[in-house]
């Protein structure tokens, strides 16, 4: 429990991956986000094929926009969506 | 005097323009931007306006935080709808205020831009023929964010 | 649409921004800016506004077309208050429509640049201690205007 | 009459040249502005101080911005004003 961390997904991603938020275990303390993406990715075949497919991935951490070479701590709220279409 | 909002509601324009202009000392221009659902030959029905709660706020109040400083506003608004929106209903609303016009000016422009591809906003078109199509970013909104930078 | 109007009444800005997405067909974004006197230290207490009747309605007529054809708007409008008018009071409307934000945006710069220095109007400053002084045009107004040659 | 133009003056010049409209004739069936100016200016002293006072004078020919080098011609309306400071 210590080690999770919240993900939440959005629009078509959300669709894609058919799940709007999930908790996942961290491998270790810190982890970038890259390498728990590739984690999750082999754990889980349908999100690999949503991700293989959408080169254009955003994450924020914390509600604050990120990079795949940012760091997840235990605790952290991850959020992962295509490019933002607002306004 | 900043002023941020999500929402499924419509804004009332007039009286964003009055509280913009209320508060009027010292400001000599108002500039706002409204930006709607476009009515057009391709059938569209609807816009849905999926946000990220929580991120999307505070996205908007630093954004509106950072035109104020770098323009030199005095008052800042920033409107966002979210949900379902019909065709013709407005989605943003953005409005400056400062002492004079190039900075009420440039601060609204700066602020759609940014807006547009940096605040936690996805749209999906709804079509009379029931198709359903997420909105792609597009490479001129990106372009358009950047040149602040 | 055109829309010109040169009058002392005070305009409403909601019914304004209302009536330029009333005709909303196309139009994606909608820019306005309002100028008012601005309340300052200085003790001014209001400004009046002389104009060149016939020539103000055929200049602003003019730059609203030509606005319209350059940035390709859908809609215009340009309302300008002439007479006396005290701190805190709108002055000058200018409002655009168009299918997309960056010619709505641009055509109301133009139009607000263009119409200080191109469309015959001048200001007297009342101050509270009785003086009243012509305003002096403004070098950086020049410049903006001339931007748009 | 038929050599006649109508001259208005605005704002400061209006002030300072006691008047908000004149009529004047032409020197000649076609003049420039300039020349009108130099002929009006001749006649009227109060008029010559104003002009001489005030470098950056704008003209309209019929309700036109126009040049000093422009034509004025029979029955024209000319108006001359400070720079304007609208908006």
């Amino acid at each position: 429990m210590a080690q999770d961390v919240t993900i939440f997904y959005f629009a078509a991603l959300r669709e894609q991956m058919g799940r709007e938020k999930e908790t996942v275990s961290l491998p270790a303390q810190s982890v970038t986000v890259e390498a728990l993406v590739m984690e999750l990715r082999q754990k889980d075949v349908g999100m690999d094929e949503v991700f293989a497919a959408s080169p254009r991935i955003r994450v924020a951490i914390n509600q604050t926009l990120a990079t795949f070479q940012d760091t997840v701590k235990p605790g952290d709220e991850l959020a992962f969506f295509p490019p933002m279409t607002g306004g | 005097m900043l002023r941020v909002l999500v929402q499924n509601e419509l804004f009332d324009m007039g009286a964003e323009m009055d509280r913009l202009s209320a508060d009027s000392w010292g400001i000599g221009g108002i500039s706002v931007f409204m930006g709607q659902v476009r009515d057009g030959p391709d059938g569209l029905e609807s816009l849905t306006l999926e946000h990220y709660p929580g991120m999307t706020e505070k996205v908007l109040t630093e954004l509106a935080a950072e035109a104020v400083k770098r323009f030199r506003l005095i008052g800042c608004t920033l409107i966002h709808r979210v949900g379902t929106l019909v065709v013709g209903a407005p989605i943003v609303f953005v409005g400056t205020s400062s002492a004079h016009r190039a900075e009420a000016l440039a601060g609204t422009n700066f602020l759609i831009d940014r807006l547009k591809t940096g605040a936690p906003f996805w749209k999906c078109e709804r079509y009379q023929d029931g198709r359903q199509v997420w909105v792609d970013a597009r490479e001129a909104d990106d372009k358009a964010a950047a040149s602040w930078d």
